[in-house]
């Protein structure tokens, strides 16, 4: 649990957010100097920003607006990093905790605490454009890494990938943690996309725990690793520094879509919170690694980068604001939020007419409308 | 609930041979006798053909055209790009045939046999069948799972079992399965075409049966069930192999004087409960046939439903015939285990003697 | 076909805190009050001290406990070589755990949730399920899968589900739910006792429920199915969570007029039909509750079985009260697709119409 | 599908039959010269004699004696090595083509012929010494892989492998095909068992072929770098060599049994016959191919290495005589194979008493037995 020293490690930022490049992050350094001051202001704005939205969640799930939620709460500077570094037409599959990711790709915040809240299992529409195609959150570990290998196949079937136009060539990014790393689901992806050689980047966010588990018990070697056996290069970035994730995923992102195949990243990272509002990390870890990893917080880093590029206090006081009013946006909407027909029920579980949903649906609304009229 | 969409059509041999009495009134006919393997076989080129997203994926479906050969010749049509030879993984295959159904592509998976479907099981039921109600309807996941599945060719274990109850169980599945060449070419076509997961069950004791197809013009809607022989005193209800097995039950127990009506399921989910209800309603009597073992079973929802929407005119409870509650046996034993016409008219007698 | 094992308790509080009079009455009574979960705590807690070949294998069943806190305390007392926080990964869990009851061991597999079993299914059906008989009888496999199941916890997706026709229909295992505390402590030992594979369903609803558990005797063999409260008009049966939900509604229906019988199936397979059919003989009617989806699940066996063998002792037909045959909703529908008291009732005035 | 010239391949006979090592055989070298003429003799022995009962069981198949028959035909140096390499008291997991390692182990020939006739889905009795720990054939494939982890894990926890005693210690070792590489169960099976440090080898045999499939479709990289991901040594060993086999497998299951933890064999080996005998390579492979590593027969390297030791002719013929006589047997035996009692179905189902079972096997016995009263 100490923080990562491996040789293999892209790190362009230290704890303290001076620019030290490890030796692994001098190729990646092009891509972080062709970035402008507002790209970099535009990172640490949706680091602050989620992360006030993330605090506000936690919230309104103890004031009982929601029935769980899983804080991204550290984890901002992986996200941001990666999902920055896709283009418009990527497809992005997260697991359950990429609340950075889909906000950022323009899923709505609402929808997402729409889903922990218990009025849908899906929250949003990844074909409607507004979503930047953000796929909605699988909650059965690994299984969407099969989907996002699928996708990308559908990518190269239809040769949407690898044409050389920018504009054009398209890859898919697929986001799991290092407890999910251990299903089956994951190493079948990984065959099928190195078979298929799919324009996609496996994003692994070790945040060191699988709930109470670490990822010692999932793995003794480095998860990075694993890519090699299956042909596919890998990085292994600080997933807390959002120049070094931005950059690797960059780089990682233009080579899936460029037609060389698929890529694999392992961003070391913390799961500052609890796993979700159920849990209690207390139970199985001890505040000395916590506080160690707080000495290592992305947004903090981030800030005093700025801070050393000469940032204005004035630039973070309005990121703060605006943060702020972000997450009492949600607030507010978040109680305005209805209730649910209970036909919904039976709306959508076939495309196509099925007659027991027909008639389900009929019994139920013929038996909700006798206690209407004061039977039963 | 619905009434008999099809006439029956009065003989066991057109039930057996395909020909749907209906269509080759209704239209000219272009009927060819093909085995039930080439019937599937043209289906999927038909499909295939008509749209260029329809694929196909599973394991030595390519240059080897499948261990039964359904989709021999597919590949070199088509190419390696619309065929494809998967890796051997189950779980993947059936993970990013959900993936390709969300690119717009309509995915045929084969899985080589009954018993090898089950690593798959998670992505089947709490992906894709779940996946169009969690997005609310936002997508829909056209993926057809073909599965041979059944006994009766003598092999190993893994090779001859009935896994159907899993899947029909399961809400966001539609589950089918043909018992002629005829339905065979047409419920493939049907399946392909549907929005929705479709669980394709074809009963491999029957690939090399010959019958007649009509390749003009269907006879029958996907989720229809079918009346193929008429009779007065019992209704014999089943799908898949055992349907030929009912028919010659039927056929013995009419030289022992007891007049049976056949129907073939055709759709195990959802069910069409109208011919058969129709049927009982006139017989008074009902036994179900069935591969697979018979505790919670499919057997047991028809008989369930049955004996509830046709309670007053039913003289007899419904009698089950099924495999028995055992791991499908070693090959020798096969006879034994699969129901067939004999254990079905003990089930006829038990129903008359009430 | 065997005959009721227990005598009714004649009350609902009763069997909702789980006192088992015969067993009350029969020795002197070691009663202590406790939350079903504490209940089932204390039995794993009784089999691992009795044997220690008896291992535990989950996700955050070691330091955590477990998620609904079930094993809490037992790696601090046995160490964390027999209770495993294992790699994340069901197929792995249930596929080491046949292994190491290759190796004499007795594992005791925590799901953590109802939905992620299907990762697991492949080893469970074609692995677990299926070994002894493939060994024919040369080794026995002694693993119990627990699943928390079942809805009213008002959770996200994969929380609330009730998978057990998957397992009920898989010749080879046996599944058993306990609804009390008393049950919960007695049967978690008898499971892990079991030479067989058990699917040990628990009622997640009921892990807070606080009842009087008898650690002195058990009352009732683990397969034994049980009447926990007596009446003349009408059977309801069902088990796990819906117990208390049926006798809520029997309850109700006694205000109204009409007496029901409440039978807890504890054991979905095998099913103890004796004490069900008895009650049916003697009532006329009979409804089933159950949280799952209707279509093809344990509710349609029951239903059929008990309308083949009391055919002639029925006023009507057995009606089903199911969780309706979609993916369990958002929670915020859970109260509309869980049976509740007022839907009971309506079968049961339905049952009564006829 | 040209032979196998990977610089981490470990091969001590050339195709030709001579003493050759390749450098990364150097180290397993004093395993080799530790090997008396007897063993070599044994080696070419097991190899021969099941090469014939493999023949010999093709030709029952024909004869419609069984269901089914999937040889073992090329890959004998394989299985021949790998499991001479075994001590008493280790346990064998095999998947389903390891006709050589069980009958080396003691399973009666026999008892394989009788599941693929159709009498028994298992076939012998794992714990019935006479089988020196056989675990019975798995058709799903890749789950017998966990199987071996967990018992493994059985062994770590009973205290009975790394205590140091040779005698006491034990291993596992689980055979797999490079099909079934790509199951997930494979991948979870490597996680639990590096994760426990099981005592356990990983033996891979690459036939070059799934069925129709060839090992290219399951992975553009070499099989054998995937071990390295999770932590675990491997080794890509020539398969056809039996002398490389025996020495790669010795010093993995050593290693294992000594506490090391798990490792990992991929023996480049080739089917040299059809997948079963419902299958027709014709249809997929060429005969260019098959003529090339017929080339690398491994019976005939051993033969030519053997007889460039000076072994006599009368050393071969006997051997011929030996393996014909086995073979024989087996087909006499194979004749006199009974029947199958009906309620044998019910008996082992469940290991405790089940009402079901018996319901249903008394059913069954009252409807047979109202036939022989010439009823119905
Ligand atoms: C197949 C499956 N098994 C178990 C769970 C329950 N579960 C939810 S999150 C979690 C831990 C996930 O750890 P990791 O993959 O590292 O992601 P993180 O929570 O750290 O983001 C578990 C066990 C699940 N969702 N899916
Ligand atoms: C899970 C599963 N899927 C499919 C099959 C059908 N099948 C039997 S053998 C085989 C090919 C196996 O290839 P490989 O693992 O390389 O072993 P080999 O046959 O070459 O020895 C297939 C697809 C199976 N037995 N199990
Ligand atoms: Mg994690
Ligand atoms: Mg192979």
């Amino acid at each position: 649990m100490t923080p990562p020293d491996d040789p293999a490690l892209v790190r362009v930022l230290a704890s303290d957010g001076t620019f030290a490049p490890t030796p692994e992050a001098e190729r990646f350094l092009p891509l972080i100097e062709a970035l402008t001051d507002a790209d970099l202001e535009t990172f640490y704005r949706d680091m602050v920003t989620v992360r006030a939205f993330d605090r506000q969640a936690t919230n309104l799930q103890r004031q009982g607006q929601l029935a769980l939620w899983p804080p991204s709460f550290g984890q901002e500077a992986a996200q941001v990093g990666s999902v920055r570094a896709t283009r418009p037409q990527d497809h992005i599959f997260p697991s359950y905790r990429e609340h950075v990711v889909a906000t950022t790709r323009g899923v709505d915040p609402i929808d997402i605490l729409r889903v922990m809240r218990g009025l849908t299992h899906g929250g949003w529409d990844p074909t409607d454009p507004k979503n930047g195609n953000t796929h909605i959150y699988t909650l059965v570990l690994g299984s969407q890494t099969l989907h996002a290998t699928g996708y990308g196949m559908g990518l190269v079937f239809d040769g949407r990938c690898g044409t050389g136009d920018p504009e054009r060539d398209t890859a898919v990014i697929v986001y799991y943690g290092d407890g999910a790393s251990s299903q089956g689901d994951v190493h079948e992806a990984m065959v099928f996309a190195n078979t298929y050689q799919t324009p996609e980047v496996f994003f692994l966010q070790n945040n060191q725990w699988a709930i109470s588990v670490p990822v010692a018990t999932q793995s003794r070697a480095p998860l990075h690793q694993r890519a090699a056996g299956y042909g596919m290069p890998s990085t292994l970035v600080d997933g807390n520094d959002v120049l070094a994730s931005y950059a690797v995923s960059k780089l990682a992102l233009d080579e899936a879509r460029a037609g060389e195949g698929p890529r694999a990243i392992e961003a070391e990272t913390y799961r500052m919170g609890a796993h979700t509002t159920s849990d209690d990390p207390t139970k199985y870890r001890t505040s000395d690694e916590e506080q160690s990893w707080a000495r290592r917080d992305p947004v903090a880093r981030m800030r005093a980068y700025l801070e050393g590029r000469g940032a204005s206090a004035a630039f973070f006081e309005g990121v703060d604001a605006e943060a702020a009013a972000y997450a009492d946006d949600v607030r507010v909407r978040t109680n305005e939020l209805g209730g649910l027909e209970a036909s919904t029920m039976f709306a959508h579980v076939y495309s196509d007419p099925h007659p027991l949903m027909a008639e389900q649906q009929r019994w139920l609304a013929d038996y909700e409308a006798s206690f209407e009229g004061g039977a039963a | 609930m619905s009434v008999s969409t099809s006439p029956a059509t009065g003989s066991e041999t057109a039930a057996e041979t395909g020909a749907g009495t209906a269509a080759a009134a209704a239209a000219p006919a272009a009927v060819v006798a093909m085995p039930f393997a080439k019937a599937l076989n043209a289906g999927l080129r038909a499909a295939m053909a008509a749209d260029d997203h329809v694929l196909m994926m599973g394991e030595d479906i390519g240059k080897l055209g499948g261990v039964f050969r359904v989709t021999e010749g597919l590949q070199a049509e088509f190419g390696d790009r619309r065929v494809l030879d998967t890796p051997l993984a189950e779980s993947g295959i059936v993970g990013t045939a959900i993936g390709l159904a969300m690119a717009g592509f309509r995915p045929v998976v084969e899985i080589q046999f009954d018993g090898f479907v089950f690593p798959a099981f998670d992505q089947i039921t709490t992906q894709l069948a779940k996946l169009t109600n969690r997005l609310e309807g936002a997508a829909s996941f056209p993926v057809v799972i073909r599965i041979p599945y059944g006994g009766h060719i003598g092999a190993i274990e893994h090779h001859q079992e009935s896994p159907e109850t899993y899947f029909a169980h399961t809400p966001g599945l539609r589950v089918v399965s043909p018992s002629t060449p005829n339905d065979a070419y047409w419920m493939i076509q049907d399946a392909i075409a549907s929005n929705d997961p479709v669980i394709f069950l074809e009963p491999k004791a029957k690939y090399w049966l010959k019958g007649e197809v009509d390749t003009a013009e269907r006879s029958l809607p996907l989720h229809a069930s079918r009346i193929v022989r008429r009779g007065t005193d019992v209704t014999l209800v089943g799908h898949g192999a055992m349907v030929s097995t009912l028919l010659q039950a039927a056929a013995l127990a009419e030289s022992e004087g007891t007049s049976c009506e056949v129907v073939d399921l055709r759709s195990l989910s959802p069910i069409d409960y109208g011919p058969i209800l129709d049927s009982v309603r006139r017989t008074g009597r009902m036994v179900y046939a069935q591969e697979a073992p018979g505790n919670v079973s499919v057997g047991s929802e028809v008989a369930a439903t049955v004996m509830e929407r046709a309670f007053f005119a039913l003289e007899s409870p419904v009698i089950r015939v099924s495999g028995f509650d055992v791991p499908f046996p070693p090959a020798k034993l096969e006879g034994t285990y699969l129901p067939d016409a004999d254990r079905i008219l003990e089930a006829v007698d038990r129903a008359l003697a009430y």
